[in-house]
């Protein structure tokens, strides 16, 4: 055995008993702590397997977005661990047997595919050229399938929705007009907002060419929106409905948008003219990191926006 | 026979990974929050401070040596800052909520 | 035995602990955390696909990637979107889980 | 011209939450629009065939194809007009004052073109992992529309909704995964050539499958529906009865009978049936049995479901007799796809004129709405005739789905179906009586009840679908020449 | 060169792994949170470990990553104390 399988093995080991733990948790606060470490030892399986635009993405979000709502989530809907019910000899064991055999049975026909080969990667590979774009996995998500990547845009978009839907509102309204932060986390936000935005913009940057792009981009620049919103400050919440709005959808709209031009310059829907292919590219990447980045601290501070449910009763 | 840099590299990151051994020691076996912060702490700056020297010093381009320097210098406050809010939650009591584990 | 029968085992083993949870837990939140963790497992299926047999080709196949990248933003809006919710149900009606009596 | 039937429900769901003024009428411009462009490319392909649209001129493998044959064509067709109904008769539902705070109907409108433009991705689609992004994106505005009536019941409803859905959506992708190892590619068409009778293939179909049978609520997968059908607002229960169940079983159909076709065995095939004809006993007795009035369509919805399936084991008989099975398998594939418009028609304009009846009275208990057909006369014609349709008494869509359902039953040798479906035809008449019988009695007519006022539009909408569910039933000709476009028996026989 | 690396990354993984027991046992949240930030930095050391076996771009970034989010957790984590006494 080499030492890479070690680690391979114990990787997935550590990942199955946190995963585990973190949703048998008697405490729930210690079931989204533990959620934060799986998050974060997936990343590593990403890093390990050679894909380091799901491990940027995995710990913006992880760490940064999933981490924080789950963490804020609990604080409020965690209440004190009830005993489960006793279940009966059945109750116990049917679960346990469902769950088995589903993944033994998934896991017995991946196990069969080892040796298949001739998947699309190499037809990625030979034509990325034609993209506009040099980083195979941005070619896939950005042209080849950029269908695909659209209407992900729009699930965000129907996220901000339905989340503005929930709370019975048309703006973000700031949970506690004024609280105080000890002025030490607002010095270190001084520090860590710069940086974070800093390194968004490095990573919307570099994805044409290397792994990062505009959904990593937007991962860190909604954690850093996160941040802001708990130092006191939701960052959309001073924005007006219509302001909130297009901040929302023009990612959305600017895929569209850059759909149409294709449609009517060169007869294909989402067909980039050759000409202008790169920079059509990045003017669709800064709109999508826009509004992805406004959706999720949408989604962070709509969801914990006390003051909707006050109001409510 | 090994070059230099390659034996530097070695020790430093072996110095790296005592630390991280120690912090996780501490925060396993000291009694209360507080010391155990001080465990962490400690393990995180060097540790990682060492990996960081250790790696560095492999480092093809002087970009990568500047990334690693930043990574280590982001830590730093972060760990600086998260280090004070939970000691400071702890010892107003909110972190203090014993939680059945 | 290989990485890729190492990884594709521990997506079976994150769909028994998902699938599990998912029908045993109770609370609102447990639920999610399982989904969630079923999620983590079908997309490491995917890319230890990406990286299957690496080493002698290009590289990891960026197709799988890119489909796990767009799962991971689905997933993240799903799950804020029923954090939401829960927090609303629990605002409104101080309820944690799914209710006991059905209509069925 | 396939493309715009994507892009202008999505173009119309941005401006109606950017401009919520303009909404209602983005809303019916986008509807009318789109049927008709429907009804041109439906006659585009019963004229010439099927047609493929690449999208970003890159083709399949390596990008992401659109078919429309005649069953995406029908699909749309019939997707546009109950839009354009449902559209019509929120105009009236989502009335309200000018003040400023925020109203459900801010929600509704791009939500609901939103999840119209989704339905219409999946129609049109063929590419596995595309399906997977356009069936989340059409749950989640789903469940983002039953929130909408704002209740407890309505929250835990869509809850039940969002984690059945997220879980039926992982199961899913879990296919796709396996099927992208095995064969290394996305694309329907070319999967169906490669995928071949191997472990890793039956566990792909097995998931994806069981996955869309819970999203299609297929007894006894059906728990989460009911109530999320019946405690969304009206319009919004008519949406998800009519198409979103429609879409979950059209992907079902679709990857049966195109990827799957090679593997699906018999017993497969009779297993699906069986839980088909469990689905229509169940939920036309639980319908028999429930006092509210939504309740009781959402039940209706359950049972109708099994129909939608009772033509899975046909097909797949069908498929694997060498002779003589043509025939009787073009009929069921024409009878379950009649059945799923007939009833698509049906169940909105039965839904929207439940909605009617709600919104006059405040209230759907079904002891309630006793001679409310002397005040609501067109509302109570237009569940009356919706009713006929899912009785499927001649003349109506309905009758022309199960006759020829009944026909490929009685050809095949398997007889049994047919008792299922006549028994079900019974059961359903007793429910859709009660409910008429009740509308029209004369008891407690001495005093009239305070209805207020509802918008003539709204009762009309109903009506028109109800009508719309009838006519198919007069002109069968054309659609069932529609269906035979790009049929999956012609090919591989 | 690379088969040390790989080494060092075990024996941090598996640091990583008895440290899982104080994220458990507690008793305070304050434990678990300093756990998990001990975890976070772990990680960081790991990946970028990792980032020298692969001439992969990109995972040196997904090291910064890391580093710069872990303080969001912790944020989230403390903000309810000093939040609890201004609010109510």
């Amino acid at each position: 055995m080499t030492a890479g399988l070690l680690f391979d093995i114990a990787l997935v080991v550590g990942l199955t008993i946190i995963a585990f733990r973190a949703i048998h948790a008697p405490d729930l606060f210690v079931g989204a702590v533990l959620y934060i470490v799986f998050g974060l030892l997936l990343a590593l399986v990403w890093v390990r397997l050679n894909a380091p635009d799901l491990a940027l993405a995995e710990a913006a979000i992880g760490a940064g977005i999933t981490g924080a709502m789950l963490l804020d989530a609990v604080r409020q809907v965690g209440s004190p661990a009830r005993r489960a019910p006793v279940l009966t000899r059945i109750g116990r064991v049917a679960p346990w047997a469902g769950a088995v055999g589903l993944g033994a049975v998934a896991a017995g026909a991946l196990v069969t595919l080892e040796d298949r080969g001739g998947t699309l990667g190499e037809m990625v590979r030979g034509r990325v050229a034609e993209s506009g774009v040099d980083h195979p996995v941005t070619a896939v998500l950005l042209v080849f399938r950029g269908y695909d990547t659209w209407l992900e845009v729009g699930v965000l978009l129907v996220a901000a929705i339905a989340v503005l839907g929930v709370r019975r509102t048309r703006v973000l309204v700031p949970s506690e007009p004024s609280s105080e932060a000890p002025p030490i986390a607002t010095a270190a936000a001084g520090v860590l907002l710069p940086a974070g935005v800093l390194i968004g913009g490095f990573l919307l940057w570099t994805g044409s060419h290397a792994p990062g792009g505009a959904f990593q981009a937007a991962a860190v620049l909604a954690a850093m929106g996160i941040l802001v919103s708990l130092l006191g400050r939701p960052p959309l919440a001073s924005l007006s409905a219509l302001r909130l709005r297009l901040l929302l959808v023009c990612g959305f709209t600017t895929f569209l948008a850059a759909g149409v031009v294709g449609l009517l310059v060169e007869d294909a829907f989402l067909r980039y003219p050759a000409a202008a292919a790169g920079w059509i590219i990045t003017v669709i990447e800064l709109a999508v990191t826009v509004s992805i980045a406004a959706s999720l601290v949408l989604l962070f501070a709509g969801g914990r926006d006390r003051a909707a449910d006050e109001a409510a009763g | 026979m090994m070059d230099p840099r390659d034996v530097l590299t070695v020790l430093c990151v072996l110095l790296g990974a005592f630390f991280f051994f120690a912090g996780t020691l501490g925060v396993l076996r000291f009694p209360d929050a507080i010391t155990r912060l001080h465990a962490v702490t400690k393990a995180d700056n060097l540790g990682l401070g060492l990996v960081v020297l250790g790696l560095a010093l492999q480092a093809a381009s002087l970009l990568a040596v500047l990334k690693l320097l930043l990574i280590w210098a982001i830590a730093l406050l972060a760990s600086a800052t998260s280090c004070f809010l939970v000691a400071d939650s702890a010892l107003r009591g909110q972190g203090e909520r014993e939680s059945a584990g | 035995m290989s990485s890729y029968v190492v990884y594709v085992v521990g997506a079976g083993l994150l769909l028994v602990v998902g699938v599990h949870g998912a029908l045993t837990a109770r609370h609102l939140v447990r639920l999610i955390l399982a989904l969630n963790v079923m999620s983590g497992g079908v997309f490491l299926a995917l890319i230890a696909i990406s990286a299957r047999g690496a080493g002698s080709a290009a590289g990891p196949d960026p197709v799988p990637q890119a489909l796990v990248l767009t799962g991971i933003v689905v997933a993240v809006s799903i799950t804020a979107f029923v954090l939401a919710l829960a927090r609303r149900i629990h605002a409104l009606s101080g309820r944690t889980s799914l209710s006991e009596e059905d209509l069925e | 011209m396939i493309v715009t039937m994507v892009l202008l429900p999505f173009l119309g769901g941005c401006l109606a939450f950017l401009l919520r003024r303009t909404a209602p009428f983005v809303a019916v411009l986008g509807a009318a629009s789109v049927a008709a462009t429907a009804a041109m490319l439906a006659v585009g392909v019963w004229r010439s065939g099927p047609r493929i649209y690449a999208i970003g001129g890159w083709g399949a493998p390596i990008g992401i194809e659109l078919v429309a044959d005649g069953l995406s064509a029908i699909m749309l067709l019939t997707s546009a007009v109950v839009v354009l109904a449902v559209s019509v008769y929120s105009i009236g539902y989502h009335e309200h004052d000018d003040s400023d705070a925020w109203h459900p109907g801010e929600g509704f409108w791009p939500l609901a073109l939103i999840l119209w433009g989704a339905l219409n991705v999946l129609f049109l689609s063929a590419d596995v992992f595309n399906l997977y992004v356009a069936l989340e994106l059409m749950t989640l505005a789903a469940v983002g529309l039953v929130v909408l009536s704002g209740g407890e019941a309505a929250l835990m409803a869509a809850m039940r909704y969002a984690l059945a859905a997220f879980a039926a959506s992982m199961m899913y992708l879990l296919g796709v995964a396996i099927l992208y190892g095995a064969y290394g590619r996305l694309d329907l068409d070319g999967l169906a050539t490669v995928v071949s009778p191997e472990p890793a293939a039956f566990v792909a179909a097995a998931l994806i499958g069981g996955a869309l049978l819970l999203k299609t609520a297929l007894f006894p997968l059906h728990f989460w529906l009911p109530r999320a059908h019946a405690a969304a607002p009206a319009p919004v229960s008519a949406l998800l009865s009519s198409l979103v169940v429609t879409g979950s079983f059209y992907l079902f159909l679709r990857l049966w009978t195109g990827v799957f076709s090679t593997i699906a065995v018999p017993a497969a095939g009779q297993f699906v049936g069986a839980l088909g004809a469990g689905a229509i006993l169940w939920g036309s007795l639980q319908a028999l049995r429930q006092q509210h009035l939504k309740v009781m369509i959402a039940y209706s919805t359950v049972a109708q479901v099994g129909y939608l399936f009772l033509p899975i084991p046909l097909l797949t008989s069908a498929a694997t007799t060498p002779d003589g099975a043509l025939l009787w398998g073009i009929d069921a594939w024409n009878g379950g796809i009649y059945h799923a418009i007939s009833h698509a028609l049906a169940k909105a304009a039965m839904f929207l004129a439940a909605g009617t009846i709600v919104h006059a009275l405040g209230s759907d208990r079904i002891v309630g709405i006793s001679g409310i057909a002397r005040q609501l006369p067109i509302t109570t014609y237009a569940f009356g005739i919706a009713g006929m349709t899912l009785i499927g008494l001649p003349p109506s869509g309905g009758f022309v789905a199960k006759w020829l359902l009944l026909s490929a039953a009685f050809a095949s040798g398997q007889w049994w179906w047919a008792v299922v479906i006549l028994a079900g035809g019974v059961l359903t008449a007793g429910y859709i009586f009660l409910v008429l019988g009740q509308e029209l009695s004369l008891a407690g007519t001495d005093q009239p009840v305070e209805l207020s006022k509802v918008p003539r539009s709204m009762e009309y909408a109903a009506f028109s679908l109800a009508v719309a569910s009838l006519l198919l039933g007069l002109r069968v000709i054309e659609p069932i020449a529609l269906l035979q476009a790009g049929l999956p028996f012609v090919e591989g026989g | 060169m690379d088969e040390f690396f790989i080494g060092v990354a075990i024996f941090l993984l598996f640091t990583l792994l008895s440290g899982l027991q104080r994220i458990l046992r507690g008793p305070t949240e304050a434990d678990r949170m300093l756990s998990a930030q001990l975890f976070g930095t772990t990680g960081v050391a790991i990946t970028l470990l990792l980032a020298e076996l692969t001439p992969a771009a990109g995972l040196r970034d997904v090291a910064l990553v890391f580093t710069l989010l872990a303080a969001v957790n912790v944020v989230a984590f403390a903000h309810h104390t000093w939040r609890r006494e201004v609010g109510r």
